[in-house]
């Protein structure tokens, strides 16, 4: 069944639309928020992550008697101690938990090292040998798309492919007063959360619950239990505060990796990366290579866009074939086109992961669509603003993907008013 | 997590230099530890000692004496930048201290970590190199007084010996009616580090003429450089629009020529005219004015 | 020399996963002395969701938001309540509260038509007290409460929702998302033409919000966002080599701060959509989006070229510039 | 190496205890004293997140070695509100919605406090400067100026003309 919410608008006076203080806010002001690695458990460990330092090689062998010599080391983790599934991902289950066959970019995690202090853990890290066989890496997608490229995750790169077609695109080419085309390239960028990750975990009662910081709880305690193979009921995962996320912190980073911790060594065991460790493991913004073309009549109207996205996903699927999708249905903008031709693609490379990022892969399309907007408009010795209200959605209008909007269409208000705005403000004088 | 070492907090200057003459394998001297603790939690060094200047307080204090301007080594950025006497014909010093990092770097660090660091980027510079600063630098039973410019080997390097401690900066007062500047500019407008800096010091004669140039620019070669022809040719001129573009030209053919061909160079060489421009407006804002 | 441009940049965007079910659940239990406790799966990572889900329940009870705790992101507790991502938890996870708070508030309003002998419909709650046609009542909500308990009924509520979407086919068509936010921005920049240095000087930025459950919430957002689409823009990048990250501290990967930001005008804009709660769509992640868009046509305008990869640096301002004139600074061409 | 005895105040109370001294203020603060108000974001200076008062002026607890702030009167956010209270910058940043996800709101709290106790009216490029070594990815620092701006006005009894 699925249920709507109804509008409502003659209930909830006073408390909705009011600027109430944030219900978590003194204790942020106070510095008594708990995050996770404020938290303290007695009898607790320490972990930390032994990681690969090459881009794509197969993994031959883990020794780690030396490091398990460390005094106050407690256990060295590999693949092999693993109860459960060794891949998890939030739509292809294709990153290891602690690499059991190949390695596929700087970063993957080898061996977990569990300690009673940071001296152990310093010390035990340098002291596990790894032997590994280097393999030619792939760094860009346009080299991972050429025929013959080695394939990171047994079949070809290409994780997924959206198209949108709607009309006929081409033909309107044709019939264009004017037609731009252009490539944009944008880069890879970090979410610089202000809080690294950092987790938590103790067994008790045959359940294992993690304080982590994340943005989907419930999704790690799939994750969790699958790895531990133990029903979900058996895994608690508690959201700390969470010093920012802005899509970050979606995918698993600390807490499978506890949960196998606490409940092979039985004791609490708490992990906190650092912020080099957070800036180099963490998932990316998508790089986007973006061909555009756009054409309109000789009024500015919209006639046709034909787009090519390419995202650049690296080692692991995390958000990406998401992302990808997201930013094909946003590809032609807030613009009524009567002809669309839309294709993004979702490449694997042995680059860091990218995955989710505030906007989805929105920010890479809008910098192309509207810089196209303005080309057009001058093109044509248009109006920006003119341009785009011409061609804005309307109550009616449908989206590239044929989708009808009926109410709640805000764009042209939204132009209308940043224009007045701005020319309240004297940043647009009379002279536009 | 830092790496252990031996920590010394010696109580007077003679038993800091008696430690740094007797105390075995490498050490290192702590006075404001922006630069140190980072570099010892990367790893990047690992010294036996760390000998903390903490307790020395007669390091701490600027003095004006003689004609000279005397800055202890361990005067941190807010004091610089806080010191009203330095308001005047020496602005371009608290200038350029205000530009070091942000608050919290500058109560910490401190004018000694910033020549001994001799980073090609060092806010405090080429500053004191305008000043044409020395350095006086002790060991046990011995001291010697150096040129900043002499001191400064580029690229994070210096003449300091192990066994000495750089315990203050000294440069002539400049004359009342001289005027200075700092312009650096970074990527941000904090925590930035320089990607070019200059400083300049003008001395007006009676007549409204450039008695004496004086510019130095950061970040462009290993350490702070002179501009002898740009010097040269503000010298017994009168500041004004056209004057400015000669010098402002004369700085970009300088820096072209120091830079060769690294990578940064088509940018820095064309960047350096707007730091110079805004520097000399800054000294003397006749050159911004058309006369 | 310093040359401003102006530049626009606009943006819609799908509230939830595209084409596929999200859910979100909530747990509600108006307690005997009146006050709430919401159970959410809904992750406040710092964008207020606790805050916005406390006004939501509060509002639909007619209870202050003191009287309100939202216990979030605890799976020993809460239902699932889907990702904080996709600018879906007010939207959704706000549904499922209003849905959760209407259940346990449907019990009450029976007993207390029961009551007064009046129709359930024609009653609210507001203040502590009931309602009825516009009128505030003597019977409070804690005695009703009381008649509730004494017949042994609780007033709990468990709602959930699920964005009304459809999966797109492989010519893509579907309806992705069950509604869309949409922004203008613009962006008054200046760029020094001998450093290179662009800086933001003034950001006006309009969100169709739906409503703004909570406008200084909203406007935080905007602002953020703003700030974030300015790194993106300007300064913003992770520099790799064969898959490493050469730039993994703040040091070397820089971020804007204090003394880089610009004025920012938030304009909130209300079209409400009747599937949101009390209107409300989303606006985490729209707050960004153009923002580099705006930036990067105000640069066009300032100086007549313009720039097609991200981000627009100091360097490749000064290396366009150099090269204006020798025809890299195309215009539309006419056909 | 041996452990170096720190004493210190701390947030008006005096504290004595043996550090090992390769170990920084910021370790001793959250690990030892148990205050974890004081977050870690960088470790070398870069985000102002364990941003704590030493003699009142603002300092990285990451980049102090702990012997070097024996001897100090040392303030964390933990010490910045009276009992059972909250301090009008506390008070203003909760008014202002100047906080996010709360991870950078201690240190920009202590950075704010550093400069309205020695300036309480302050410009707004006074402001920003004062939290210019303190990041914040959260906010874009608008609504975190304006809550200085308020506290300042609070602070000086012209809090409810704002």
């Amino acid at each position: 069944m699925n249920r709507r919410g109804s509008g409502c608008l003659k209930d909830g006076p006073g408390v909705i639309g009011r600027n109430c203080r944030r219900v978590d806010g003194i204790a942020k002001v106070k510095g008594s928020a708990f995050f996770a690695a404020d938290r303290k458990i007695d009898g607790m460990l320490l972990a930390r992550v032994l990681r690969s330092r090459v881009p794509h090689a197969v993994l031959n062998k883990i020794d780690a008697r030396s490091a398990l010599e460390v005094p106050g080391v407690v256990a060295v983790y590999t693949a092999s101690d693993i109860p459960g599934e060794n891949r998890v991902g939030i739509i292809v289950k294709d990153e290891p938990v602690l690499v059991d066959d190949r390695i596929r970019r700087v970063g993957d995690a080898l061996a977990l090292v569990v300690a009673e202090s940071e001296e152990a853990l310093a010390a035990a890290l340098p002291a596990i040998k790894v032997w590994y066989e280097e393999l030619p890496g792939i760094f860009s997608p346009a080299q991972a798309m050429a025929g013959g490229a080695p394939a990171i995750h047994g079949q070809g790169n290409i994780q997924s492919v959206t198209r949108i077609v709607k009309g006929d695109a081409d033909s309107a080419l044709k019939e264009a007063r004017v037609v731009i085309s252009r490539r944009y390239t944008t880069q890879m960028v970090e979410h610089a959360y202000l809080e690294p990750e950092a987790g938590l975990a103790a067994v008790e009662d045959g359940q294992v619950t993690i304080w982590a910081s994340t943005q989907n709880p419930h999704y790690d305690r799939r994750e969790v239990a699958r790895v531990l193979g133990i029903g979900q009921n058996r895994v608690r995962v508690v959201q700390a505060p969470t010093g920012g996320g802005f899509g970050g912190k979606l995918d698993i980073s600390v807490q499978c990796l506890l949960g196998l911790a606490a409940w092979k060594s039985g004791r609490p065991v708490r992990m906190v990366y650092s912020r080099e460790e957070s800036m180099e493991f963490s998932p990316k913004r998508h790089p986007c290579v973006i061909d555009y073309t756009s054409a309109c009549d000789g009024d500015g109207r919209l006639l046709a866009v034909k787009v090519k996205i390419v995202g650049d996903t690296g080692a692991y699927a995390s958000y990406g074939p998401a992302t990808l999708k997201r930013a094909a249905v946003h590809a032609s903008g807030p613009y009524q086109v009567p002809n669309v031709f839309i294709e993004a693609y979702c490449v694997y490379t042995n680059n860091p992961t990218a995955g989710a990022m505030r906007g989805f892969g929105v920010p890479q399309v809008a910098f192309a669509h509207e810089s196209q907007m303005d080309l057009l408009a001058g093109a044509l010795g248009l109006d920006p603003f003119t341009i785009r209200l011409r061609n804005c959605f309307q109550p009616g209008s449908a989206t590239a993907t044929g989708q009808r909007l009926i109410q709640s269409v805000g764009i042209g208000q939204t132009i209308e008013q940043a224009r007045a705005g701005a020319v309240q403000l004297g940043v647009l004088g009379g002279k536009r | 997590m830092l790496q252990p070492f031996n920590y010394h907090q010696p109580s007077s200057m003679e038993e800091a230099l008696s430690l740094m003459a007797t105390l075995p394998g490498p050490k290192k001297v702590l006075a404001g530890g922006t630069d140190l603790v980072p570099a010892l939690r990367r790893g990047e060094l690992s010294p036996a000692h760390v000998v903390s200047l903490k307790q020395l307080a007669e390091m701490r204090e600027i003095k004006i004496k003689e004609g000279r301007v005397h800055i202890g080594a361990l005067v941190t950025f807010s004091q610089l930048a806080e010191f009203r006497p330095f308001r005047g014909p020496h602005n371009l010093l608290a200038e350029a201290a205000l530009q070091v990092g942000g608050p919290q770097i500058r109560s910490q660090g401190t004018i000694g970590g910033n020549i001994v660091n001799a980073s090609p980027a060092g806010d405090l510079l080429p500053p004191l190199v305008a000043l044409e600063a020395e350095v006086r630098l002790c060991r046990a039973g011995g001291e010697r007084v150096l040129p900043l410019d002499e001191f400064l080997k580029g690229l994070g390097r210096t003449c300091i010996e192990q066994e000495e401690i750089l315990t203050e900066a000294v440069f002539p007062v400049l004359p009342g009616q001289a005027a200075s500047s700092f312009v650096k500019l970074g990527r941000r407008n904090s925590l930035a580090i320089s990607r070019i800096s200059m400083a300049a010091i003008l001395v007006p004669g009676a007549t409204g003429i450039i008695e004496e140039a004086r510019l130095a620019l950061g970040a462009v070669a290993p350490k702070p450089v002179r501009v002898p022809r740009a010097e040269a040719l503000l010298k017994g001129r009168r500041p004004d629009p056209s004057l400015l573009e000669e010098a402002v030209t004369a700085v970009a053919e300088t820096v072209a020529a120091t830079l060769g061909d690294r990578p940064s160079a088509p940018y820095k060489k064309v960047a350096v005219r707007g730091v110079a421009r805004e520097a000399l407006i800054k000294a003397a804002p006749q050159f911004g004015c058309k006369l | 020399m310093k040359k401003r441009g102006i530049g626009v940049g606009c943006m819609f965007y799908g509230i939830g996963n595209t084409g596929m079910p999200n859910p979100a659940g909530a747990f509600l239990d108006l307690t005997d002395d009146g006050t709430v406790l919401v159970l959410t799966g809904c992750a406040d990572i710092g964008q207020g969701s606790s805050t916005v889900l406390a006004q939501i329940a509060a509002g639909e009870l007619g209870v202050n938001i003191e009287d309100v705790l939202v216990v979030a992101g605890d799976t020993g507790v809460s239902p699932d309540a889907g990702a904080t991502s996709a600018s879906r938890q007010t939207y959704i996870s706000g549904n499922a509260v209003l849905l959760a708070a209407r259940q346990a508030k449907e019990v009450l309003l029976e007993e207390a038509a029961g009551i007064m002998a009046a129709a359930a419909s024609d009653l609210c709650l507001r203040d502590g007290h009931v309602w009825r046609a516009g009128e505030k009542t003597p019977l409070t909500v804690k005695e009703v409460l009381a008649a509730c308990r004494k017949k042994g009924k609780l007033t709990l509520g468990s709602g959930w929702f699920n964005p009304e979407t459809t999966g797109m086919d492989e010519t893509g068509r579907g309806a992705p998302y069950a509604t869309y936010s949409y922004a203008t921005q613009v962006a008054e920049i200046e760029v020094d033409t001998e450093t290179g240095k662009v800086s933001v000087l003034r950001l006006v930025a309009a969100h169709d919000v739906g409503r703004a459950i909570n406008p200084k919430s909203v406007e935080g957002q905007i602002e953020g966002g703003c700030l974030m689409g300015i790194g993106y823009a300007l300064l913003e990048e992770v520099k790799l080599t064969e898959g490493r990250i050469g730039n993994p501290r703040y040091a070397e990967y820089l971020l804007p701060m204090s003394l880089d930001v610009p004025e920012i005008h938030a304009i909130i804009v209300e079209e409400p959509e009747i599937t949101g709660p009390f209107g409300a769509k989303g606006v985490g992640e729209p707050a960004l989006i153009p923002t580099a868009a705006a930036i990067a046509n105000a640069v066009a305008d300032a100086l007549g070229v313009r720039f097609y990869d991200l981000p627009i640096t100091p360097e490749k301002i000064l290396a366009a510039l150099s090269a204006k004139g020798d025809g890299s600074a195309r215009m539309g061409e006419i056909t | 190496m041996k452990p170096f005895r720190f004493t210190a105040t701390i947030n008006g109370r005096p504290v004595d205890l043996p550090v090992n001294p390769h170990r920084r203020l910021l370790d001793v603060i959250r690990d030892d004293l148990g205050l974890t108000g004081t977050k870690e974001g960088c470790g070398e200076g870069e985000c102002g997140a364990c941003t704590v008062l030493l003699n009142g002026r603002p300092v990285n607890a990451c980049l102090v070695l702990a012997p070097e702030a024996a001897g100090c009167e040392i303030t964390t956010i933990e010490g910045v509100a009276p009992e059972g209270g909250l301090h009008p910058i506390q008070e203003a940043f909760l008014e202002a919605g100047a906080v996010q996800c709360g991870y950078c709101t201690p240190g920009m709290i202590l950075a704010a406090k550093a400069l309205l106790d020695k300036d309480l009216s302050p410009t707004d490029q006074a402001i920003k400067t004062a939290v210019s070594g303190n990041l914040c990815r959260c906010t874009g620092y608008i609504k975190i100026i304006e809550a200085v701006r308020l506290a300042a006005a609070k602070l000086s009894g012209e809090g409810d003309a704002v």
